[in-house]
């Protein structure tokens, strides 16, 4: 199993997750995070003073999915997160090793899901 | 002793009360609306205050009353019969009523409309559109009194305003909701209605107590003068506000924004007739106002398809008629009050109000519309009215990360 | 000049500024509970106000000075010596003080109280068992005062109603707690107390505020009439509010819910005696009373185990027992004060008071809570009373994602 | 009839009005300052106004007008002409003045002042400092009035104080904010001005709000009694404030912050002349203030380098400057105003006061700077002064996670 | 080293908390989060208006532990956070190749707990 | 690719950003965690009763970059974090096993910065 986590722009993740469902994978875990990258600080004015913006607002989706889902959900995330703009985020791919369903006790891909 | 001091005295704190009002509906909208307008509401809140006092002052004092300030101060301070500049303290009071129209139109604007565009459309109102019907009813103007007086038996009686200040403001707002069209996300394609959750509720419930609290000097002090003022207008307020709060308590299941708006639309209702009704005429027309704004506001917004953010139509325009038309049936002897008013005068004193309020609110909004457009672009109005027209956010430190 | 008017004008001021400090009581607690529950006060304290106000118009008044208000508009304005309808705003000036008993009360009970069965007892102890006592100490019912003061040479004195309002409101909270039982987690297996924390200090800080702002028109109207307003009990107020605060200041170590809790119990205290104490002496009693409810607040929460949210206890009946006793000491010539009063008269009417409101708490929160039940389930107040009775958060946007 | 009934109503209604915009001073504060610093600018604020009633109760009131209340009830009731206890309630709205001292230089030293150094420099202001000014300018004392009158024609006119009270702290903040210094991360290394965001711009309205609304009690109720309530000052406080208010907004781009304090300039500018100038000239007056608020604070900040804020040096002092000359131009009967002023005694009396403030703010703070030290650690300032002085911050629940 | 991460009910944390510490485990990081699975969205109404709630709260705890206390780790959370109802949550495993404690430079095992 | 999350103390997050900037990370990604760990649970006192403050505010950094650049930005963050006190924070290392650009497609090391 994979999990799959996307750095996207706030205002996408309900396109995000449109596309993931469409695909079948409705199980995500989403997170408000602050990201620095090609887009950066950038300086703004305030009332005649200068004041640095180095973070901005991003959101961290995750989902954990079988190994041959990988390629179907970055395609998914990819064009939905798609502005064509700079900031539009990343996808990162790493393996799990073991999933438990806490209510039942299922493992792996049965848990999933 | 003089007694004009009295009356400045008196009219000061009420003209206060009402400027604190403004406060009210300033903070009932940053409760209602969503974060990213917060600012724009308190902003534009201030703003159309500052334009109508202008409009007022230079212009709508004298198409209402017939009166201007441009004389030296001597004289100034003794217009009328009076002393101690009581004019100038009368005007500030009525200025109050007349800067309500756009504070009662901003919660139902909010959230989309351009900045500009709505200053241009409040002066016209304060300037022309409000003064000229307060005129015609308060100042008798046009003999329009004395046609109702002759025609059903008695002038049109609006003590406090639920018709001259409310229903004109809930109306004119209605041709200014239905030209801006509703929030973006708020219709889905097949035409239900989609929630959009207010911000922040102890904001809206602090609005809500400052204008509670601010009523009973709109409806006390309109007695004009100390030795006019009236303990039944008082308690006529406090029972139609409780009335309002209570049933839309009841009917709004327990919801914080339906209860603290009911006990407006009973304070809303009861202005027209408070210093005529019994107590109990005025709790019954306060419980009336409270379920009609209930149901009004869930009716327009699913049925007339109008995004009428914070409910103007129904709270003031809505229970502002309703009162107007209540003092016809209350304020009779046969009720229990004081009498002197007839239901004809009443409704049709009302609907005369109410039009011109459609009419004005169509035309205003409309001729602006075509000329230089009403509405926030779409990706402003998804970015926030905050960030877009005043480039800060309401909690700066939070969101804009320093 | 007929001063009727004037005295209208007067208790108008005074009640809009007693009305005011309802939104004072709303925004302290909701200031000082979990963020779960701040929905729940704000709806909570409006609706028992509009509850106190039906109670006490219908039964309360009539019970207390044996006034109603049923009979058509005319004479309403001219019940008594009075035109204006004066007694009309003297009914919603002391309705504003009846009201504040639930008020107080409910800084006691909240987080945890059940709805329905709370309006129900503000109900009964609005329509008849704080009028009880206040006819039996402002009215001179049932020979109370007259035994008083053949017994002991003087009738009980209590102003603005230190004991009448206060130490009613707050032991009679004490009866609501002691059955409702303390939050859940508030007290360990082994009895230790867990703090519960405060979720936001400028709204608690806000309320105090606008409830010392409005003491002013709670305590220099009782003068009843502009002719009697006195500089005295308004210097008085203020020296109080201020002892209050620096004592609490102290004693509290700078922690924000203790001073401007102290400024309350300072005006608490003062209450009772204001127009006959001197100001030294104002200062004195306010001192007393911040020290007083910091350590008494602590008393209360680990010695009795009584589960007190906003402290109304201490800060209400403990105070406001104190400002009765006080009015006897410090209003004594020998005092500096303008005496007219005795030790006696003002314990045993102090007492009595309290008696009354410990007995009557027990009794009317014991009986529904056997009858109705007063708690919210465990997993309501898990939730919070906000999403149990309101089916919204505070700040639902955020909260409940649209 | 008896008028000092009447008067004491009047002036508690004054009292009680400027008592509230000392919760304005301190949510504006709170809106404005970072979150680490909230809790410290309520605490202060309340904690100012209440060492302040106990110096100016004991010293100042004497020092300025030379008269006390250490006499029994009975003769203070009557002191003076007075009945009713009048002197008492006028020392209550004088005291509610002399209070704003404090509570305007807290907007400048907010967020890194120590606790106990500012009680001490608050005490030592309010106790001689101001009461020296205000005793020579209004009541007469040392003869500085009768040498201006027999100098330049006439005496000073500040009716409302924008010079004894506004430029007095503003300029007295000039000290203290030289004195402590710029707060850590203000200005870079090479000297640029760093942002530091608001927290809270809802809570700097309300604040902007409440100061609005009371200051129609400092300014109208500064006629001492019922009877002299004069419309003018009424008419001309709200158009100065709306002029303010305008002007600041075109001025500061639709910045929330420059609206509401802009409204706030117009205010503090026309107290001086409210009484005599003519409402288009109070109009400008206020516009004037408004745009020099905008254009005073950017230069403060970038050009002085004066970590002031909230910029109460361009509002209070800046505006209040402007106020008293501006009396002595707009106040000429040439301008359509009431006359009295010379323009001279204006420039005099103004510039008189402003070194007064600036020297006793280099004194004072600077003393108590050598002696005891005026500022936070390094280490507590980077905490905030919620946690190093009050040990909780403004939202425990949600901060310090229970 | 091992990561074990555990989507579960916001309220269940003290006791998920207390039952690792229970077993020694000590060193964890907690973040919020919201979550999308089979308890998915639903509708729900305000003033006649519908909304849909598409992510419900959630807490995320991180614990970084040599791989023989996984079993442990994940028996206590599944343990502590099951109230058997649809949204218990879950727990993913996955590899944690090297360890820094920032304070002393000590690496792997020794940098945990 | 690795990925390094570091722990550290949320004062601390402007000078570990500028210490990555200084070798060239610029991609970064944060977010607002509560730890738990040596600097445990304490005790305070409020207005006379108890209350225990279990998790202490930390930052979460994440950094994805070529594993060749893992020691430098390890040594990076360790200089800047690193207060002497305890509760300085943990870094932890895991491997990613593709990253994907949103904007463009790239894929991995030229996806990164
Ligand atoms: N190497 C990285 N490690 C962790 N997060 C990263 C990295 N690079 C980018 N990010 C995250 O992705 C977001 C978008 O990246 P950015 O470089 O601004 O634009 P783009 O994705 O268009 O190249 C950043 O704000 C940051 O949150
Ligand atoms: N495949 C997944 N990837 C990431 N997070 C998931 C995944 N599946 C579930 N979650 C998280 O776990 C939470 C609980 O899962 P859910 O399917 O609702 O119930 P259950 O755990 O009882 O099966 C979700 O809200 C989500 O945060
Ligand atoms: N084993 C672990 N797994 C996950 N997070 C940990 C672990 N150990 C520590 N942390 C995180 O690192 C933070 C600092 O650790 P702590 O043990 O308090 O101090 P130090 O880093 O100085 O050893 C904790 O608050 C927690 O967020």
């Amino acid at each position: 199993m994979k999990k799959v986590t996307a750095i996207i722009k706030p205002f996408k993740l309900d396109d995000v997750k449109d596309a993931l469902l469409e695909i079948g994978i409705t199980g995500m875990t989403v997170a408000e995070v602050r990201g620095h990258g090609r887009q950066k600080g950038h300086t703004e004015l305030y009332r005649g003073a200068e004041y640095n913006v180095d973070f901005i607002p991003k959101t961290e989706l995750s989902i954990v999915i079988p190994s041959d889902q990988v390629d179907a959900a970055v395609e998914a995330i990819r064009t939905a997160a798609n502005t064509g703009k700079i900031g539009d985020g990343k996808i990162f791919i790493s393996a799990i090793e073991r999933v438990v369903r806490i209510r039942t006790g299922e493992e792996n891909e049965e848990a999933l899901s | 002793m003089n007694s004009s001091g009295f009356d400045v005295f008196f009219l000061t704190m009420g003209a206060a009360m009402v400027l604190a009002m403004h406060a009210g509906f300033a903070f009932l909208e940053v409760g209602t609306v969503r974060k990213k307008n917060q600012v724009n509401a308190l902003v534009r809140v201030i703003t159309d205050f500052g334009f109508s006092t202008v409009a007022y002052f230079f212009i709508g004092f004298s198409v209402a009353y017939g009166i201007n300030f441009f004389a030296p101060v001597s004289e100034l301070n003794n217009i009328g019969d009076a002393s101690n500049g009581y004019e100038m303290v009368h005007f500030f009071f009525l200025l109050t009523f007349a800067a309500a129209i756009p504070a009662i139109i901003s919660g139902g604007v909010t959230e989309r409309i351009r900045f500009w565009p709505n200053v241009l459309a409040s002066v016209i109102l304060v300037a022309l559109i409000y003064p000229f019907y307060e005129g015609l009813i308060w100042a008798g103007n046009f003999g329009f009194q004395a046609w109702l007086n002759s025609t059903f038996g008695a002038e049109f009686h609006d003590f406090a305003g639920s018709v001259v200040v409310h229903a004109m403001g809930g109306f004119l707002a209605f041709g200014a909701v239905f030209m801006l069209g509703a929030r973006k996300g708020r219709y889905t394609r097949d035409g239900r209605v989609n929630a959009i959750l207010p911000s922040n509720i102890p904001f809206l419930a602090l609005g809500s107590w400052i204008l509670c609290v601010g009523w009973f000097g709109f409806n006390v002090m309109s007695a004009g003068n100390a030795e006019g003022a009236s303990g039944l207008v008082a308690i006529n307020s406090l029972l139609a506000m409780v009335g309002g709060l209570l049933a839309a308590l009841v009917a709004g299941r327990n919801d914080p924004g339906f209860v603290h708006n009911g006990a407006l639309a009973g304070l809303v209702a009861i202005c027209a007739g408070s210093d005529i009704v019994h107590p109990v005429g005025a709790l019954s027309i306060g419980i009336v106002a409270g379920v009609g704004f209930v149901y009004g506001f869930q009716l327009i917004q699913t049925r007339l398809k109008l995004d009428d953010v914070l409910g103007v139509i129904p709270l003031h325009g809505g229970a502002g008629l309703w009162g107007g038309i209540a003092a016809g049936i209350f304020g009779s002897t046969a009720m229990g009050g004081a009498g002197g008013v007839t239901f004809m005068s009443q409704l049709v004193g009302s609907l005369t109000g109410v039009s011109i309020a459609i009419a004005g609110g169509l035309l205003v909004y409309g001729a602006i519309k075509t000329t230089m457009g009403l509405r926030l672009s779409e990706e402003d109005e998804y970015m926030g009215a905050d960030l877009a027209i005043h480039q800060v956010s309401a909690n700066p430190e939070e969101d804009m990360g320093a």
